[in-house]
């Protein structure tokens, strides 16, 4: 799409408030609507606007797939690790009360840290998915729509 | 009274005759439709129905969105539907991914995105097996 | 130390291979990857071993997720029933996992096999997941996450033939319509009772009485499993998922998914709804007994005209479901240990079977019947593993499908219908028919390849001669299987007994209220 | 009113979803696909699912409708006429929607406070859940702590699809327009 110049020109002015927004529904997700989940769409379509607008492989040097690869492990991991945190700290597996003094406190940490493992994992989905399919050879042209 | 009783059940249970008519049109797509991507449009629109059966399962008339405002009075609507969709949200639309995922490929092997084409294929290749 | 881990072993041995299946993708070596699965299933069928060494004698082991009481929280709760499931499919999965490394290398790219490994591991979480919970809405989530991977690798089958991926695409329409008309029962139950705790379930089921929504909560239910464990109508998705999915694949899905979906069933007909009241018990006598004998004949006699052997297996393994549902739908204890105990032979005898064929389809790259001429001589490890198995099929006395065939028989003689004792008997000779099909070409007919066909590897013969023998073993001493069969009967039929007395269930609230 | 705004929005859901069922412009019905989303992430806020609202209209009608787009540029256009038997396909839908319209009959009526539904966990969740958790969103606090395994399993579910959709489309990237990319980028 290097043609739409109006396109680019806001894309590029809406990515930041974009991420923003989605750094702020992740850590926001206790007192309002949103959590991990959201978040990490809304994250992931600040990147795929990236890559649509602009093109693939822009988007491919800012974030290399095999890295984003390992962000989709990394998220799953980082909630499993957490429940095998509560078991080395004397809990049963996902016992975030076992995470700090008092339980109300532990409860805390743990939903932050477990949400932070959805939002990772799902950005990370999301954006492998696009890079799945955007490099597919289309059948139907640009200018055919 | 009878009346009474009648329009009142109706009132009562709109809602789920509502959702059983989105249900059953998204299989029907599901089951009616050769094209490989209409037919997940089809599954999508009857997932959705389903979240919708569970979500009217959660409301209290008179209720708000569970989330707490220290108002004693407040009565909320029950939180655990809502907690159980947003689940099956995100196996929905991994299920989607995957479904249209596998049709790009079956685009690409056979040619075609109809059901009936392929089967035409895969009869082709049988039959060449077999000879 | 051991006994701290121990504790949390129903936790464990699920998350062991669900954090396995991440560290494959994060260290994306392929040999890693492979022992990572190895090590992970491995202590995944440990762990099970020790459950069902728990709960051999009758007791039931609860561990709360998170900290949380049930019904609050989701509860794991583990009795001789799952946890002998649990156990087939551990095993089972450390097995394959043995069995994989060689298989794959020839039926999918090695760019793929990290992502094999990892597909694999998923599945084998979400089977373990489903049977161990004791929560009806994560049985849902488990069960998604076993089939969101199941497709997956059914297509990688694509490398060999592109069938696989239509057949993972209607797999994928199949099961997904299934799962969701489970979670509209599930929604029902909900909006009954409100919990989704099975034991919590099961009292106010039974405090609940007989009720339109419920009634449709059941057929709901037991539709949509039906059609996750290929029940007769709706196994069309089998035989194709099956035959073109990688030979290592159908071992372990012959061996296992279906298993774990009769599994889920046996749980929601016996300990959540009870057959108290006599609509289901009415809807399994007059619907599934016939169903179930269809399925053992029409089945088998597909079964005997297929040219691909693993397309053959795939339609025998619709007529043993048959067998299976038709012990559990007689209701009574024999038939119900009869089922049980035929789940584990099953799994054990297909397995044997399927591995088989995967070292034929690693030698030969086919397994259609007529390019396995002669292959008795120059497989003879393998052929004679076949053979051995099945044998096993047949229900031939000194193996494993003997005894699930004389318990089944026996059930049947119990209820007075001889006459299905006479049907059991009559299709056990169909599949003497495509067995023999097969033996005669490996060993009868000249072979086909003039160059000399090598052996299969080793790491191929050892899994699947543990299986052979285990198949052989299970058909002489049955004390393990038949114990676990029976005290796991024993247990379903009394969550059926107790609900038949809901003033015993403290609290539950008053029906009509 | 509430009702009323209801019954608004399962109309408009009610035509869409017939529109998609009769038209065989993808295109259409892919978009089509994306409002009903939109219009049942309004359903449920009306009925109090604030995050279940805000998951659907980000997936459903985000994501979803980008991945069909894609799916579309990579296969057709136009659906063919349909070759099945439509009285079959008729018939089972029928069939499943008369069996749960049965169901219906004995359920507790919509919205009432003394459902079961009503009676048992939910309520205990709202209760504890200020004591327990300390989180003011309740809907948090059942999916990340009450039913955090349920999420762990979520979460699974998204990586088993992030691994089969690689695993589906790897390999065969665009070789022709990558390399137009790269000449450009050298050029300019």
């Amino acid at each position: 799409m290097h043609h739409h110049l109006i396109l680019r020109v806001v894309s590029k002015m809406l990515i930041p408030p974009i991420l923003l927004y989605a750094l702020y529904v992740q850590f926001h997700g206790d007192f309002g609507p949103g959590g991990g989940f959201q978040a990490g769409v809304i994250f992931a379509v600040a990147f795929i606007l990236y890559g649509i607008v602009f093109s693939l492989d822009h988007l491919r040097r800012a974030v290399p797939p095999h890295i984003v690869r390992r962000f989709v492990a990394l998220g799953l991991l980082i909630y499993a690790g957490v429940g095998v945190a509560n078991l080395f700290l004397g809990g049963n597996f996902l016992d975030y009360s076992t995470l700090a003094h008092d339980a109300k406190h532990g409860q805390h940490y743990g939903i932050l840290l477990v949400e932070l493992g959805v939002g990772i994992t799902v950005a990370a989905v999301m954006i492998s998915i696009f890079f799945a399919f955007a490099s597919r050879p289309p059948t139907i042209k640009d200018t055919d729509w | 009274m009878f009346d009474d009783f009648s329009s009142s059940f109706i009132i009562q249970h709109y809602n789920y005759w509502m959702v059983i008519v989105l249900m059953m049109v998204g299989l029907y797509i599901v089951v009616s439709r050769g094209n490989l991507v209409k037919k997940i449009v089809g599954l999508n629109l009857f997932q959705t129905a389903v979240f919708m059966l569970y979500i009217s399962v959660g409301k209290i008339i008179g209720g708000t969105a569970p989330i707490l405002t220290g108002n004693p009075d407040e009565v909320y609507s029950n939180p655990l539907p809502h907690v159980l969709i947003l689940t099956a949200i995100v196996v929905g639309v991994a299920t989607t991914a995957l479904g249209l995922a596998l049709i790009v490929r079956i685009n690409e092997r056979y040619g075609t995105i109809e059901e009936d084409e392929i089967a035409d294929i895969e009869q082709e290749i049988d039959r060449q097996e077999s000879a | 130390m051991l006994s701290a881990i121990l504790a949390h072993a129903p936790a464990l041995q699920t998350v062991v291979p669900l954090i396995a299946a991440p560290l494959c993708v994060l260290f994306g070596r392929r040999h890693l990857a492979w022992a990572i699965t190895l090590a992970a299933s491995l202590i995944s069928a440990l762990f099970a071993a020790y459950l069902l060494a728990q709960t051999l004698d009758g007791s039931v082991i609860s561990y709360e997720l998170g900290g949380w009481a049930p019904p609050l929280g989701i509860e794991y709760r583990i009795d001789a029933v799952n946890a002998f499931v649990l156990f087939i499919v551990a095993s089972v999965g450390a097995l394959v996992a043995l069995y994989a490394r060689e298989s794959i290398e020839q039926e999918i790219d090695p760019a793929l096999h990290v992502y094999f490994y990892t597909a694999f591991l998923l599945c084998l979480t979400g089977l373990l997941g489903v049977t161990i919970t004791g929560d009806a809405f994560n049985v849902f989530v488990f069960l998604e996450i076993s089939s969101l991977s199941t497709y997956t690798l059914v297509a990688l089958g694509a490398g060999r033939d592109q069938r696989a991926l239509t057949a993972a695409y209607n797999y994928l329409i199949m099961g997904t319509i299934g799962a969701t008309f489970f979670v509209i029962g599930i929604g029902f139950l909900y909006m009954l009772t409100g919990t989704l705790n099975m034991a919590d379930l099961a009292e106010r089921i039974a405090a609940l009485g007989d009720n339109r929504t419920l009634r449709i909560a059941f057929v709901f239910i037991f539709v949509g499993i039906g059609l996750k464990l290929a029940m007769f109508p709706l196994h069309l998705w089998l035989p194709n998922a099956y035959s073109y999915a990688p030979s290592v694949v159908s071992v372990f899905l012959a061996a296992t998914a279906t298993k774990v979906a009769v599994y889920v069933m046996l749980r929601f007909l016996f300990t959540v709804f009870g057959f108290d009241y006599g609509f289901q018990a009415a809807t399994l006598q007059t619907i599934v007994v016939p169903l179930a004998v269809i399925a053992m004949f029409a089945s088998s006699i597909v079964a005997i005209f297929q040219s691909d052997l693993k397309r053959m297996l795939a339609y025998s393994s619709v007529a043993q479901i048959g067998y299976i549902l038709l012990g559990i739908s007689l209701l009574n204890k024999p038939g119900l240990t009869a089922g049980i105990i035929h789940l584990f032979n099953h799994a054990v005898i297909k397995g044997a079977l399927f591995m088989a064929v995967g070292a034929f389809v690693y030698r030969i790259g086919s397994s259609r019947i007529e390019d396995l001429r002669g292959i008795g001589k120059q497989m003879p490890w393998m052929a004679a593993a076949f053979v051995a198995a099945g044998l096993g099929l047949i229900g031939v006395p000194l193996t494993a499908g003997f005894i699930s065939k004389w318990y089944l028989i026996q059930a049947t003689l119990d209820e007075g219908a001889w006459w299905l004792a006479l049907l059991i008997v009559g299709s056990s000779l169909l599949a003497v028919i495509y067995v023999w099909r097969v033996v005669e070409a490996m060993y009868l007919a000249a072979p086909v390849q003039d160059a000399p066909v090598k052996k299969a590897p080793w790491s191929m013969i050892v899994p699947t001669w543990i299986m052979v023998l285990a198949s052989l073993y299970f058909g002489i001493n049955t004390e393990l299987t038949g114990k676990a069969a029976s005290t796991a009967a024993d247990l379903l039929i009394q969550a059926t007994q107790i609900e038949k007395a809901p003033e015993t269930v403290p609290g539950a609230p008053a029906a009509g209220e | 009113m509430e009702a009323f705004i209801d019954i608004v929005l399962f109309g408009f859901l009610i035509l869409t979803a017939i529109a998609i069922m009769r038209l065989r412009n993808l295109f259409a019905v892919v978009m089509l696909s994306g409002v009903f989303s939109l219009l049942s992430a309004g359903l449920f806020v009306v009925m109090d699912a604030v995050d279940v609202a805000f998951t659907e209209a980000a997936v459903g009608a985000g994501i979803s409708t980008v991945l069909m787009l894609g799916t579309m540029a990579m296969t057709s256009r136009e659906e063919k006429p349909p070759v099945h038997n439509r009285l079959f396909s008729f018939a089972i839908a029928v069939i499943v929607g008369a069996a749960l319209i049965y169901g219906t009959t004995d359920m507790p009526p919509f919205g009432s406070p003394d459902a079961p539904a009503h009676q048992h966990v939910g309520p205990d969740y709202i209760e504890r859940t200020p004591k327990e958790i300390g989180v003011p969103n309740v809907v948090t606090a059942v999916l990340a702590s009450y039913r955090g395994f349920d999420t762990l399993g979520e979460v699974a579910v998204i990586f088993t699809a992030g691994i089969a959709v690689i695993v589906l489309l790897h390999g065969r990237t665009r070789p022709a327009r990558t390399a137009r990319a790269r000449k450009k980028e050298k050029d300019v």
